[in-house]
């Protein structure tokens, strides 16, 4: 285990990323400041909207329009400013430095190439021969947990959804990046798939001490797998931490409710928490705190001023300006 | 609550133009791509020019009084035919028929197309699909403007010359078959859809699914289809023409057309005389083309374009006093 | 609790085309007997691929089983040999809710429409656009007015799946079939509506059969459960029974893989 | 699997050239005999004083041929049979035109020209077309973009022998670059041999035509590889390739390949069809091919020429149909799925 680095592996600050639709231009991300650490797994959790893959997309600096950075900086590895990169000096750290292993990794093979050749066109990219790096590949394929070769003289549409999800992630790997974003890396995939592959990233981190950054709606398995999690929520991050603080006392209201709303096999017979209403969009956006609207321990004050960040660790933090107070309330929600 | 009761009886006793449903989405998407509207304008112009040949004319189009084959002048604006005819008159009253043609054949062809479609992707993989689609493929592969040809040259033999409506008859009977093709796998993939099955599951008539769910759902395919019919029955007409089966008694830009070939007139240096009409029935046609590309952008959003320069502008001038936390710039 | 619907050695082979003219059977659901009771919320778990969904559109009469038969004791028919006309009164008793809300609703028309409908096709004598106010309030959409004009695609997936409830009630159902209905929906408004189905069969009275891969949720809403695994049941019996004591190799396997934030993978 | 679906589709695409052929069969029936009677012997009648007896023979076979048997009394399924053996045999009879040269030898000489500009010009299309196409694609939204669709559209919906007569016009008789018109330079008493000076007076004589051709069909080429490639740009699997660090450049180029496979499949569709577009401007340019004659027998009312030049169509058409469904097997992986039925 690698002793405690302080560096952190990206650093995100004050970024503001919106999209541009037919009524103007809609700002997703807000102010969003945040320290991923190295070697660890971090994971993003937030619902739909809550601009998880946006944050992620940007990081990897991958800007396509209606997509558009307002302003703030990421500072990947220390040094690396993606926003200020042009395309060719991004394209060098891609894979190399930084890889992502991407949402749906279902669509994400070139549908009329072997898995051979998507190994091809990677390396090609950077000047390496295919045939001189075969032992590279059969490695990383067996990290992935392919024992025979068989797999790399086959289509993707030839692979189960487990198995093109291994691949995805050993392509990813292929160029020895130390950190690696993985967008929704179980979707869609069946339960117990879910599982191994859950192991497998979890065992691959551990080996080649990965910085993994985890974004992913399904907060239980973040919590399973990750050591840092951060809650996002309409385009903020309501909280930030490790995983063991935001499990046992979390600073935010959302995150305990998002926490405990979730059934789990123990939950039956027990009543869990609700969360009121629905994620407003982001054109009428509250004036005060971003889940205000929704909040159940929400004052007017939560409604009219947006909450202080407050910092207490080198990476935690939270944005909540009713705690303590709304903890002696928690009751009231199961009610 | 008080206000949206208001609203409501206000929906039921007004016309009201529903600003989310199908066809206004439609409207929007051709008027908000800078090429349909083009299209549009361009449309526009040439309806215009021919709706005052039919009331006006300079000079009588089929009066042959005038000397021949004279370059454009002021007396004559396209100058005259190699018969004396004056060409601008001509054309001004030659454009009505061939627009006429080509709309109807959108029209008709379209709902051929519909009709077969949409029957043989309800009832796929059963004998009606098999016939249905087994037609539609035949006249896929053997061109319709072909047959038509084939056909024009037996009437000739009894001295049979194809009129106005056998013209209109013969492109929209040969017409439909690419849309009948597509629209049979778009309702093939829509009826797999879960809100086609919800609707089965309800207890919906099929009549009930095609006319509300499955025509909405595809309405920028059929829009589009019935541009693309038309602009083949522009076509269709012309080739009519320049192989002489069309009907020859009527000044329109087909036989125009006809004509000046007859009279060699692009050997003579007469280019007044064969360019305008073509020039005109490129430009219904292109006009329908540049339509049918805002109609693309509507089926599918991934085609469209956005002008990233302009918003960053925005944002820079916006910088200063954006810090309220409302971010939305209009 | 007396059955309302019975799956009775129910097969059902898929053809696979190997080909010009030869086709191959392959069995994907195998002797499977199942029932729905009065008045309770059965699950259905299994992994992707186990034929749940398949199971599924068997009982609402999508898809008919190449062997066995399906009753449905209120109108004493055999679901399989159903005409057309009995089919459609079954399907007002009996009917289903699909996974994803995102694709449930028609893109071209309106929440009111989509609600409406059910209503005009059975004949509801009384007030329509009052029904359906009064539907919208049922799985509490609040305010009821504001929903009625919107389309789907101003909604979130939530209340997507509430109004396709909304839906499915106008036609006042015995029975629901959901099939995965809350793993499209974000985490937050799970849990309400899984109280929303707990509520229907309460204030209602209405069977539900919920099918699903997350056998917590199972634990948290039903009250017997069928563990599928590749087109057959591998152990069934009373939840709490199941969950605490599985006895099937598959089924403890779905209890140890299950996302719980209190274990971790190490 | 792939041999079992081209069987299928082979015997799919026989029975619509049986129903395209039969089209051929039908009509002439549907035209009062005497009709066709009267314009047979009216237009051979010349001829008859040169021949002698051997007219009556030509005739009554012709005749009985187009089915003008209300003579003969016999019954239609033996017409039907005869026909087919006939066109197997490639024998249509004699031409009215050029009697009594058989039609099979009219389609055969003429047949080679309509190719020498029909192949290079659906060639020059498809490259010219693809590469316009691949460019509008990438710099979409942009000036490019709206030129090349906006001008391959103007002359795709302009009539292509419109078309023909300006560059003809322009280009032949007033600047005098191009010849105005047949296969090859007959006033300079070259002969039809291999020999240098004629092949490059074929082809010099073939650019016009070709170019026309070219210019008519670049929008389907554009459009094709434009709407394709635009949405494979922005599939995931393309945005994985740029995530992983592949420059922009290799990867349009990967997007450029799987948009082409579509393309390549119209390749051959657009070979069988691209002779309608000789048809209508080989009379133009006197150019005598299989257009050119098919002009000319609709004028003349020569019967057994137009089924003759119908027939080869039919089969160009159904042909090139049935090999694009191959060369669809061959280059995309995916079609040799096993099909599901049931669910």
């Amino acid at each position: 285990m690698v002793i405690m680095v302080t560096e952190p592996a990206i650093s995100v600050r004050g970024l503001r990323v919106g999209y541009i639709s037919d009524s103007g231009l809609t700002t997703v991300l807000r102010n969003v400041t945040i320290d991923i650490p190295s070697n660890k797994i971090t994971g993003i959790a937030g619902e739909s909207g809550s601009g998880k893959s946006t944050l992620a997309s940007a990081i990897m600096k991958f800007i396509n329009p209606p997509m558009l950075v307002e302003s703030g900086s990421i500072i990947v590895d220390g040094k690396y400013d993606v926003l200020s990169m042009d395309n060719e000096q991004v394209n060098e750290i891609r894979g190399k430095l930084i890889s992502f292993v991407p949402q749906a990794a279902q669509n994400s093979l070139n549908p009329i190439r072997k898995v051979k050749e998507i190994f091809f066109d990677v390396l090609k990219s950077r000047g390496m021969d295919y045939y001189s790096n075969i032992n590279v590949i059969y490695r990383a394929l067996e990290d992935v947990g392919f024992s025979d070769k068989q797999v790399l003289d086959m289509y993707p549409f030839q692979l189960s959804g487990g198995m093109r999800q291994r691949v995805v992630i050993a392509v990813s790997l292929i160029l020895d990046p130390r950190i690696v974003i993985m967008d929704e890396p179980t979707t869609g995939l069946d339960v117990v798939v879910q599982h191994e592959i859950l192991k497998l990233i979890k065992r691959l981190q551990k080996e080649k001490s990965l910085s993994l950054l985890i974004i992913s709606h399904d907060i239980a398995m973040l919590f399973q797998i990750s050591d840092y999690i951060a809650v996002m929520y309409g385009g903020q991050v309501l909280e930030y931490g490790s995983y063991e603080t935001l499990l046992e006392d979390a600073y935010n209201p959302y995150t305990y409710l998002l926490l405990h709303s979730v059934p789990t096999i123990t939950s039956r017979g027990k009543k869990l928490p609700r969360i009121p209403g629905d994620f407003e969009g982001f054109g009428r956006y509250p004036k005060g705190c971003v889940f205000s609207s929704r909040c159940p321990f929400a004052t007017d004050t939560c409604r009219e001023v947006p909450p202080e960040k407050v910092s207490y660790d080198q990476y935690g933090f939270y944005i909540c300006s009713r705690y303590p107070e709304w903890k002696k309330e928690v009751k009231k929600i199961y009610e | 609550m008080g206000v949206s009761r208001t609203k409501q009886r206000e929906r039921r006793f007004r016309i009201n133009v529903d600003k989310q449903s199908a066809f206004y989405s439609l409207l929007q998407g051709i008027w908000e791509q800078r090429i349909s509207r083009v299209g549009l304008y361009l449309l526009l112009g040439i309806i215009v020019f021919c709706t005052i040949g039919v009331f006006y004319t300079p000079y009588n189009p089929n009066q042959t009084s005038f000397p021949r084959d004279l370059p454009p002048s002021f007396q004559h604006l396209l100058g005259t035919t190699d018969y004396g005819q004056d060409v601008f008159s001509q054309l001004l009253v030659g454009g009505f028929p061939v627009i006429a043609v080509g709309i109807l054949t959108g029209l008709i062809g379209t709902f051929i197309a519909i009709l077969v479609g949409i029957t043989a992707g309800l009832y796929a993989d059963t004998i009606v699909d098999r016939i249905l689609s087994g037609i539609t493929q035949i006249f896929l592969i053997i061109p319709g403007i072909l047959i038509i040809e084939l056909i024009g040259a037996y009437l000739g033999a009894i001295s049979i010359k194809l009129g106005y409506f056998v013209i209109l008859g013969a492109l929209s009977a040969t017409g439909w078959a690419w849309g009948a093709r597509v629209l049979r796998s778009l309702v093939l993939s829509t009826r797999r859809k879960e809100y086609i099955l919800s609707s089965e599951l309800i207890g919906e008539s099929k009549m009930n699914v095609i006319f509300q769910q499955i025509i909405p759902n595809n309405l920028p395919f059929i829009a589009s289809n019935f541009f693309f019919t038309a602009i083949y029955g522009i076509a269709g007409l012309t080739f009519i023409y320049y192989f002489g089966l069309g009907s020859l008694t009527q000044v329109n830009w087909g036989t125009m057309l006809y004509w000046s070939l007859g009279g060699e007139a692009y050997l003579r240096g007469l280019w007044w005389w064969y360019v305008p009409p073509g020039l005109m029935i490129g430009l219904v046609a292109l006009s329908f083309a540049l339509i049918n590309r805002g109609i693309d952008r509507v089926a599918n959003p991934k085609l469209r374009e956005w002008n990233i320069k302009k918003y960053y502008k925005q944002i820079k001038e916006n910088n200063g006093d954006n810090g309220d936390g409302t971010g939305n710039i209009s | 609790m007396s059955k309302l619907i019975e799956l009775i050695h129910v097969y059902k082979d898929f053809i696979v085309r190997t080909g010009l003219l030869r086709k191959e059977h392959r069995p994907g659901i195998w002797d499977v007997n199942m029932e729905i009771r009065e008045n309770e919320i059965v699950g259905m778990v299994g992994g992707s691929g186990g034929g749940k969904t398949v199971i599924a559109w068997m009982i609402v009469g999508l898809l008919k089983p190449t062997k066995g038969s399906i009753m449905y004791y209120p109108m004493g028919l055999d679901v399989t040999k159903m005409s057309k006309k009995e089919l459609r009164r079954y399907r007002a008793d009996v009917n289903l809710v699909f996974q994803d809300p995102y694709s449930s609703l028609d893109p071209t028309h309106t929440v009111k429409w989509h609600i409406e409908r059910p209503l005009k096709l059975y004949k509801y004598n009384g007030d329509i656009e009052e029904r359906v106010v009064e539907l919208l309030k049922e799985v509490s959409l609040s305010p009821p007015e504001e929903f009625l004009y919107k389309y789907p695609f101003q909604l979130s997936g939530g209340q997507r799946q509430r109004v396709y409830l909304a839906r499915v009630l106008a036609l006042n159902p015995k029975v629901l079939v959901a099939d995965e209905p809350v793993s499209n929906v974000d985490a937050s408004i799970r849990a309400s509506l899984l109280e929303l189905f707990k509520r229907l069969r309460d204030e209602k009275g209405i069977s539900i059969m919920y099918i699903t891969h997350d056998i917590a949720t199972i634990g948290y809403v039903a009250d017997r459960v069928y563990v599928v695994k590749q087109g057959r049941i591998v152990e069934e019996g009373d939840v709490e029974r199941v969950i605490t004591n599985p006895q099937n190799e598959y089924t403890k396997l779905l209890t140890k893989v299950v996302p719980n934030p209190y274990t971790r993978i190490d | 699997m792939k041999k079992e679906y081209l069987i299928k589709r082979g015997i799919y695409y026989i029975i619509i050239w049986f129903v395209g052929i039969s089209i051929d069969f039908i009509l002439p029936r549907l035209i009062p005999g005497s009709v066709l009677g009267t314009i047979i012997y009216g237009r051979i009648g010349a001829a008859a004083s040169a021949y002698g007896n051997n007219v009556q023979q030509e005739i009554e076979i012709l005749v009985q041929q187009l089915g003008l048997s209300q003579y003969y009394h016999t019954p239609l399924y033996i017409q039907y049979f005869d026909f087919l053996k006939d066109i197997i045999q490639l024998n249509f009879g004699p031409s009215l035109l050029e009697f009594p040269v058989p039609v099979s030898q009219i389609i055969e000489e003429a047949a080679p020209w309509t190719f020498a500009i029909v192949i290079p010009a659906v060639v020059g299309a498809f490259f010219i077309g693809n590469i316009l196409g691949r460019t509008a694609a990438l710099s979409r939204g942009g000036i490019k973009d709206y030129l090349i669709v906006g001008g391959t559209m103007f002359l795709y919906t302009f009539p292509v022998f419109v078309t023909g007569e300006i560059l003809i016009e322009f280009l032949a008789v007033d600047a005098h670059i191009f010849p105005l018109g047949s296969q090859y330079n007959t006033f300079k008493f070259i002969r039809p041999e291999f020999s240098l000076p004629f092949i490059w007076s074929v082809v010099y004589h073939a650019m016009l035509p070709v170019i026309t051709l070219i210019a008519f069909s670049l929008a389907g080429w554009v459009m094709g590889m434009r709407n394709n490639m635009i949405p494979i740009l922005q599939e995931d699997y393309m945005n994985y390739y740029r995530l992983m660090g592949v420059p922009e450049k290799q990867v349009s180029q990967k997007a450029y390949r799987l948009a082409l496979l579509p393309n390549f499949t119209s390749f051959s569709i657009a070979l069988g069809y691209s002779v309608l577009g000789a048809i209508a401007i080989e009379l133009l340019f006197n150019y005598a091919g299989l257009g050119y004659f098919f002009n000319e027998a609709i004028t003349a009312l020569d019967y057994p020429l137009l089924n003759g030049i119908f027939f080869m169509l039919v089969t160009a058409m159904v042909l090139s149909n049935f090999v694009a469904d191959i060369v669809y097997g061959m280059i995309d992986p995916r079609t040799s799925h096993e099909e599901t039925e049931g669910v």
